[in-house]
């Protein structure tokens, strides 16, 4: 027992009022579920606000280095001697920093559904899935063992396609469901190999063992994961990369990203939550948590830069062209995990060069503020409006005076603007991809620049531009406890930056020195506003400029419009080759083939039995020449033949 | 000397009495149809239990007529057979004419059967044959008035005249290549010339023309539908199972030095067996000709188990024997009720057969189960044992053609029972009330089958019997 | 010197039996199918009386032999013939052609 | 302990039912013999590790040897490891649960309810043999009722897929058998053949001989645990059976093949279980590769389930063809899983027949919404199909996975990955069916008005769910059981191929 035992409270809680509103809750605490969820979720928020206080400011470093501690950690299922999964809690910088973020985004998300989700026939379902995910994240975040990661990634999701497919009467919903948990099932099989590859060299499943292993150029095992290959190469990158496979899928990245625009099907807050701050940065967090593993692997570590880069360059364009303000927020989240995952690729193993890592980390932390306030920002506006079209908004600042503050916020935020939260966080990865990678380092300058533009065009559209004709009967901007969570969630976004994450986070646990340069940051910022500005010349009021522009760039504005037919690639691969090409043949194959053989087997007996009938031919005297014939045909065999 | 005598010939003078009782009351005595019944009844019953009464071990007439304790065993088998028949053919008999006369020659047959399995010289053996089979061709034709009784009869006599006279043509020539007609003097002098493979090939094709092996079979299934339903389980079950016992006997001891040849006699003789059998009983009708070809598979399975030759081959035979009559006498005595009563015999008068009378359904399941050689039932040991037993020269050829064949063995024996249970039918056979002597008879079977194989003291029983081979 | 050698008779007897089998085969009328089967018995009846004569003097197994199968020749003779005046009742002939309901 | 009650309380139940009248007291009997099942077998358990406990280490517990037939050698051995003993209690609760949901079997309800319990004699008959012959018998045992469940109560085109289960198993039996008998006669135990498992397995068959007779007994048993390409027996008869048979069809009996190839097989021809691991592996890949398709092409959800029960019992064969300590107990875990599981998925299948009269997932959707019950145990079912952790499919399938990954030979590789990449397509299926049928919008009116579960199909629902997550949360609990049983395995083997 350890003094942070009491941590393994912050996830279980939740779990037990899923497991409370799961079975009983549609029964007997319909009315006060939310209430309920709530409340114990605020005290896991507590709890991990107490840890991080306590592991940040009291207990967790020594000689100025965090220490990982694994408070406990159960053997929970054998494999062979070595390899075992343990069920455990690891408490470093990165883990509890998750667990404040994952417990605050979702308590803020929690406030926001009393509100916005009231009135649901299935609130305490909902509340159900929500503390659902929650354990799982909680889980997912503090595992110990590259196998728990797995489970609790499953897990994770299993409650995005509950909560994607919550208005399961939707059959938009249940194929959205249905897709965000198939590619990234499909992600999760690399991430399955990957373990199985690196759990077999290293001979261990704990991360612990696994990373010290692997990163000792001493150990035998290190030399033989290197020295074997496949396809020429090493079987670490390729279990890296396959690991990496399995981030890329859970967080978005390109080719992968098929199912997060589609998973905006789901109920706003859900998006939030999953969609944007938690679930969504997995990805981040698995290669961040084996990050010691990934800088011995040049090669993986590139793959992940590059896929990185290219995704959030691709997010951002395709967020430019969507009118869907819950896709352009998907396509946004996409676009800034990529600046986590190339933040993570550039980075080097510690120290100064480690800033990278730090700058990720950072990124997370302030993008699931604004992140999740956008999001919750956009669910008041749906709230309201009864759209998720932009066309249908508009001039909606006067109606949710609130939303429409906090919103800005957000949008500066992200678009990197001082002093809000974003602008810290991106300078470090610019910084970090500056002094690693020039190539990474332009894109990402431009990308920043889309950044803010899409942005803006999402801004204006909604609350300036023409006048939205509202229906209904409240114009109000909905409850109080929608309103709460918006406000906090603003005043983090503004504030998040300046948290000293690079005291804390750092890929070696010794805290970093960080510095803005003022000069280094004129370029991103001047881009940033100028994409603002862009924005509002086009969406400000209600013209056809923005029009024009995409008239005169047809071909790649349809491209993008359509997310560059990647969604068209995917149907095409499963329809059309893996249904008709796999799935058809071994159905027919089965049918005619194999069960046809059998079949044939009975019915060719039947057809034999009909043919030698005649032998039985009812004649005496056939009979007895039969019987002659036997007695002279079997002497002959025996007497000539057979001796 | 005459001691001996009477305690030696004890079955078969048990059976002569009977036969001459019986004569005598057909003269002397005009008793109803069911009084002389219940008296058959009551005679075979004492009939089976003389059997069991001490049993002792010798020979007669200069070794022509020899016993032992499994001859004995073997003789008290058939015995149970024919009492079952009996109480079987209580509704067939209740209303026929010439009731003692069908025991007569019934039991005329079972004294020739008697004979040739005691038989210890050619002579006897033949003369136990022919008792056999005559009187049986006039039992074939007993239903006089029916056509198909007549042709049965006749294809019965006149093909048995002449598998008869082929045998005898064998026996001619091993006479006269040996010098005797002695089975111990045959034994020394048997070898593989090729003079005494064909009077072999002869001599078997006698023996495989009366337990019907392929393809000396023909005349099985015609006679077995043609005759009357008592003739024809007498036929398949008791007839057969006594040339099985001499068959064994012969082969184990007489041509002992020739083993090798008709090991593999057998074993082409028994793959034909089974799969012509398996082949033709797929699509029959009839029920008697069904189990006709489904007896002649049975028996492919039965050379199977002779390809043992040991005391392992010897005692799984005896013991399928015994589990066949009850199996079989379980099927036949629900087919022989229904056909007294309906005149029904065809497959497909039994569908929804369930639904009116449930036992009988119950009854004949289980018995075809057991012929399929289903477990709990003993059908399961019995070709289990016969297998086995085969297996036990190291062929696995021939075990794994045997046991493949059982799968489609299977699918007629679940033909009938998917008829009985699942196929819908307008008009089902009414509900039949049944006397009680022949309930009485099918729970004997009933409780035979589930009895013999559980109850492995029979088995242990037939086997320590069998160490003479 | 003109003793009969015992292939001879054994020629006549082998002779005998081809014939019984073959009428067997052939004819139609069901009596004379009875008659070829007695043939073919006389063949062995020969063959064991020739045995026993010439190869095995010292007993009379072959004599006896033949007399049983003389005698079960007979019973079996009058059954048959049972058989088909009984036949003749119900089909109105003796041809082995038409009883041939029973089949397959 | 003594096992034989495991045999006499089934046979007692259905002497009992035979002399019951009417609905009511028929399935209060069955229900009362197979509750008393249950806790025999979780007695059982308790047992076990009161013995084990006690350090008892013994391989086979609760042994019992009475002589059966002298002659053979034949002998009635019964005894149980912690394998047969999983199997045990997967039979009892299958068993009950296929009780619950046939509560209301109105036609011939006395025969349903004695065939049922008669067939659960011959599933614990088979896991309690420590004689092959023994095993044999009852292997055959649970095979002919299997015939008249699906005939007579099944649907659809019922009798063609009673006979060909019927015919396929017992051809499967056929082969079984010959290998049996090969054994027998390849055996020398104090110079006489024997059937007895424990003496064979330490006597060691001559490899020449092992190498003929494996094939045999393997794709005999194999045939019926769905082994490629014997499976077709698989989808036809689990989708015309009635539902308690469908359970048991796929929950127990499809289990006899798995075990049978493991106890007999592998077990007592360690030597040729090395040399054609190859080709097991091959068909196993290639029957959860095509099932997991063919499944996809699937429109009735008895079909769905059918065939996705070829693509998972792969698992077990394939599991067994890896032949390390880890896949075989991986292979067991996947028995008792997926008869939990599979077992599970008919029961929700048959609830919602029985009101919908339709299992064409077409004409289905929305259910949800009406029957919130029957939709979460369909939704549970599915998510432990696809193998979700928390649920006993993940811990079963990542443990063959991880045991089939310790053989470093390219081909086991690339047969692993393939079965791993299956989950996948799993998903797809299951999502596929569930978002039709269960979610979505109410395809027809009628359904609007249609009951929920009732309390016999929670309670039998309660039972197996109950099963799945406790494996799937205390793996450990059902390892330890499995592992010695696995290390005597691969120890016979004897290539304990284990991470160093």
């Amino acid at each position: 027992m350890n003094i942070y035992s009491y941590i393994a409270l912050i996830p279980l809680l939740p779990l037990a009022t899923f497991l409370l509103l799961g079975l009983f809750g549609k029964k007997y605490f319909s009315s006060i579920s939310g209430i309920l969820g709530t409340f114990t979720l605020a005290v896991s928020a507590f709890i991990s606000l107490a840890v991080a206080y306590s592991y940040f400011f009291v207990n967790g470093k020594v000689d100025g280095v965090f220490q990982q501690i694994i408070p406990l950690k159960y053997t929970w299922l054998t494999f062979s001697p070595n390899v075992s999964i343990d069920m455990g809690i690891v408490i470093d910088p990165l883990s509890v920093m998750m667990l404040v973020v994952v417990t605050f985004v979702s308590l803020m998300v929690h406030i926001f559904s009393l509100g916005y989700m009231k009135g649901e026939e299935r609130f305490a379902t909902y509340y159900a899935f929500l503390s659902l995910f929650t354990f799982s994240m909680l889980g997912l975040v503090l595992s110990t063992n590259i196998f728990q990661i797995y489970m609790f990634w499953e897990l994770v999701g299993v409650s995005s396609f509950l909560l994607i497919g919550f208005y399961f009467e939707k059959p938009s919903a249940v194929a959205a469901a249905k897709k965000a948990f198939i590619v990234t099932r499909f992600a999760d099989l690399g991430f399955l190999i990957g373990i199985l590859i690196l759990s077999f060299h290293a001979e261990t499943l704990d991360f612990q063992t696994l990373i010290s292993r692997l990163t000792d150029t001493q150990s035998t095992q290190l030399m033989g994961i290197t020295t074997a290959s496949f396809m020429g190469v090493s079987m670490l990158t390729w279990g890296l990369t396959l690991v990496f496979m399995g981030g890329a899928g859970k967080s978005a990245m390109f080719p992968l990203h098929i199912w997060l625009p589609d998973a905006m099907e789901g109920p706003t807050p859900v998006s939030a939550l999953i969609h944007a701050a938690t679930m969504v940065v997995a990805g981040v967090y698995l290669v961040a948590r084996l990050f010691p593993v990934f800088v011995f692997d040049a090669a993986a570590l590139t793959i992940v830069t590059y896929v990185g880069a290219f995704s959030a360059l691709f997010a951002a364009i395709i967020a430019c062209t969507q009118t869907d303000i819950k896709r352009v927020l998907a396509y946004s989240t996409m676009s800034q995990i990529g600046y986590m995952m190339f933040a993570l690729g550039v980075s080097g193993k510690g120290g100064e060069e480690g800033l990278g890592y730090m700058a990720s980390l950072f990124h997370l932390f302030t993008h699931a503020f604004f992140k999740s306030l956008l999001f919750l920002g956009a669910g008041a506006v749906i709230h309201l409006v009864h759209s998720n079209d932009m066309k249908d908004m508009g001039g909606l600042r006067k109606h949710m005076p609130i939303t429409h503050i906090t919103f800005l916020i957000a949008c500066l935020a992200i678009a990197g603007i001082p002093p809000f939260a974003g602008f810290f966080s991106k300078e470090e990865i610019l910084t970090a991809a500056f002094h690693s990678n020039k190539l990474i380092y332009v894109l990402a300058v431009f990308t920043s620049g889309l950044t803010a533009f899409y942005m803006f065009r999402l801004y204006f559209s909604i609350f300036w531009n023409k006048e939205a004709h509202l229906h209904g009967e409240h114009h109000g901007e909905g409850t109080l406890s929608m309103k709460i969570p918006l406000i906090i969630l603003g005043a983090c976004a503004l504030l998040a930056g300046f948290v000293p994450i690079a005291d804390w986070v750092t890929s070696d646990g010794i805290a970093l020195e960080t510095h803005i340069d003022i000069v280094f940051s004129i370029l991103p910022v001047a881009l940033a506003i100028g994409g603002i500005l862009l924005a509002l010349s086009f969406y400000k009021t209600e013209n056809s400029k923005s029009d024009k522009i995409a008239s005169s760039l047809n071909g790649f504005y349809q491209a993008a419009y359509h997310k560059f037919y990647i969604d068209e690639i995917y149907l095409f691969v499963t329809r059309k080759i893996i249904f008709n090409l796999i799935g058809r043949p071994a159905a027919w194959i089965d049918k005619n083939i194999v069960d046809g053989l059998m079949n044939k087997m009975a019915s060719g007996t039947a057809v034999i039995s009909e043919k030698i009938k005649g032998f039985q031919s009812g004649k005496t005297q056939e009979y007895a020449l039969y019987f002659f014939l036997g007695i002279i045909s079997l002497s002959a065999l025996f007497i000539y033949i057979i001796k | 000397m005459l001691n001996d005598f009477f305690l030696l010939m004890k079955q078969e003078l048990v059976l002569l009495l009977i036969i001459v009782l019986l004569l005598i009351i057909k003269v002397g005595k005009d008793w109803s149809n069911e009084t002389m019944l219940n008296l058959i009844n009551g005679l075979l019953l004492l009939n089976v239990i003389s059997g069991f009464v001490m049993p002792v071990e010798g020979n007669l007439f200069g070794d022509m007529f020899k016993t032992n304790a499994l001859i004995s065993l073997e003789k008290s088998i058939l015995n149970i057979g024919v009492l079952i028949i009996s109480m079987q053919s209580y509704s067939w008999l209740k209303t026929h004419k010439h009731l003692s006369e069908f025991f007569i020659l019934m039991l005329s047959t079972l004294l020739g059967m008697f004979y040739m399995i005691s038989s210890g010289n050619l002579l006897m053996f033949y003369i136990g044959l022919e008792l056999s089979s005559i009187p049986l061709a006039a039992m074939a034709n007993f239903d006089l008035e029916k056509r198909k009784s007549s042709e049965a009869a006749f294809k019965f006599i006149i093909s048995s005249a002449f598998s008869s006279g082929m045998l005898l043509f064998g026996i001619s020539l091993i006479y006269g290549s040996t010098g005797s007609i002695s089975f111990a003097e045959i034994t020394n002098h048997i070898s593989n010339e090729p003079l005494h493979i064909f009077a072999f090939v002869m001599l078997l094709a006698g023996f495989a023309f009366k337990i019907s092996a392929v393809p000396f079979h023909l005349w099985t299934a015609d006679v077995y539908e043609g005759a009357p339903v008592a003739v024809t389980s007498y036929l398949s079950v008791i007839s057969k199972g006594a040339v099985l016992f001499v068959f064994v006997s012969v082969l184990y001891t007489v041509f002992k030095p020739i083993a090798e040849i008709w090991y593999n006699m057998l074993f082409i003789l028994a793959v034909i067996t089974i799969l012509i059998g398996n082949l033709f009983a797929i699509r029959q009708n009839n029920f008697k000709r069904f189990l006709a070809f489904s007896s002649i598979a049975q028996v492919g399975f039965i050379l199977v188990g002779i390809t043992g030759s040991s005391q392992m081959g010897s005692a799984s035979v005896v013991y399928f024997v015994l589990i066949y009559i009850f199996s079989n006498l379980g099927a036949f005595g629900v087919i022989s009720l229904v056909s007294a009563l309906t005149g029904k015999e065809n497959i497909s008068d039994y569908k929804s057969f369930y639904k009116t009378n449930p036992l009988l359904s119950w009854v004949l399941t289980i018995a075809l189960f057991s012929l399929a050689g289903v477990p709990p039932t003993a059908g399961f040991f019995g070709k289990f044992f016969l297998l086995i037993s085969g297996a036990s020269q190291g062929n696995y050829i021939l075990i794994s053609i045997a046991a493949l064949n059982m799968v489609i063995s299977f699918y007629y024996y679940l033909r009938i029972v998917k008829a009985i249970f699942m196929d819908p039918n307008e008009q089902p056979i009414e509900k039949l009330s049944i006397p009680l002597i022949s309930k009485l008879a099918l729970f004997i079977c009933l409780a035979g089958i589930v009895v013999l194989g559980l109850w492995s003291s029979v088995y242990e029983c037939i086997y320590n019997l069998s160490s003479g081979f | 010197m003109n003793e009969i050698n015992i292939t001879d008779i054994l020629l006549v007897s082998t002779a005998l039996f081809f014939v019984g089998v073959y009428g067997f085969f052939t004819r139609r009328n069901m009596i004379t199918m009875l008659m070829s089967v007695e043939l073919i018995l006389n063949s062995v009846n020969i063959n064991f009386v020739a045995f026993n004569k010439y190869l095995f003097p010292q007993n009379l197994d072959g004599i006896f032999f033949t007399i049983f199968i003389i005698t079960i020749a007979a019973a079996e003779a009058a059954v048959a013939i049972a058989i088909i005046i009984n036949m003749y009742r119900s089909h109105h002939s003796v041809d082995v052609e038409d009883a041939t309901d029973l089949k397959y | 302990m003594n096992l034989n009650l495991l045999i006499l309380l089934p046979l007692l139940t259905a002497i009992a039912i035979m002399f019951c009248n009417g609905l009511k007291q028929v399935r209060l009997a069955a229900l009362l013999g197979s509750g008393l099942q249950l806790l025999l077998s979780f007695w059982l358990l308790y047992s076990f590790y009161q013995e084990r406990a006690a350090g008892n280490s013994t391989q086979m517990l609760f042994d019992a040897n009475y002589t059966w037939f002298t002659a053979l050698n034949i002998n009635y051995h019964i005894g149980i490891d912690g394998i047969a003993l999983a199997m045990i209690i997967l039979t009892s609760m299958v068993v009950i649960s296929a009780v619950l949901v046939s509560w209301t079997m109105e036609s011939m309800n006395k025969e349903f309810f004695f065939l049922l319990i008669f067939l659960s004699m011959g599933a614990y008959g088979f896991f309690i043999s420590l004689d092959l012959f023994t095993m044999f018998f009852f292997l055959e045992v649970a095979v002919i009722p299997k015939f008249l469940l699906i005939g007579i109560w099944g649907s659809g085109k019922k009798e063609y897929s009673a006979m060909k289960l019927a015919l396929m198993l017992m051809g499967g039996s056929a082969l079984v058998f010959v290998g049996l008998s090969g054994m027998y006669f390849n055996s020398n135990i104090d110079g006489a053949h024997s059937f007895d498992l424990v003496q064979l397995a330490s006597f060691r068959i001559p490899v020449d001989a092992q190498m003929i007779f494996f094939p045999f007994a393997f794709v005999g048993f194999g045939i019926f645990t769905a082994l490629f390409p014997f499976h077709t027996w698989v989808p036809d008869g689990h989708s015309s059976a009635p539902t308690a048979a469908s359970m048991f069809l796929a929950g127990i009996s499809m289990k006899l093949g798995g075990y049978g190839c493991l106890r007999v097989a592998t077990y007592l021809m360690p030597d040729a279980a090395h040399a054609y691991s190859g080709i097991i592996i091959l068909l196993s890949t290639i029957a959860i590769i095509y099932g997991a398709f063919a499944t996809m092409m699937q429109t009735d959800l008895k079909y769905i389930n059918a065939y996705s029960s070829i693509s998972h019992c792969g698992f077990v064969i394939l599991g067994i063809g890896m032949l390390t300590e880890t896949s075989i107990t991986g292979a067991v875990m996947q028995m008792v899983s997926h008869g939990l599981m599979t077992a599970l998925f008919f029961a929700a299948i048959g609830m919602i027949y029985s009101r919908t009269h339709t299992r064409i997932v077409a004409q289905l959707g929305g259910l949800m919404k009406v029957m919130p019950f029957i939709s979460g145990v369909f939704i549970i079912a599915g998510l432990c199909s696809l193998g979700l952790p928390g649920f006993s499919g993940f811990v079963a399938e990542m443990t063959v996975f991880m045991g089939a990954w310790q053989n470093t030979d390219a081909m086991y590789r690339l047969a692993t990955i393939l079965a791993c990449a299956s989950i996948v397509v799993t998903a797809v299926y299951i999502l596929r069916a569930a978002g039709k049928a269960v979610m979505g919008p109410i395809t027809d009116d009628h359904y609007k008005h249609l009951p929920d579960a009732t309390w016999n199909e929670k309670l039998a629902a309660g039972i197996l769910i109950s099963g799945i997550v406790v494996i799937g949360i205390v793996p450990f609990w059902l390892t330890s059981l499995i592992t010695p049983g696995a290390q005597e395995i691969i120890l016979q083997t004897g290539q304990a191929l284990m991470l160093k």
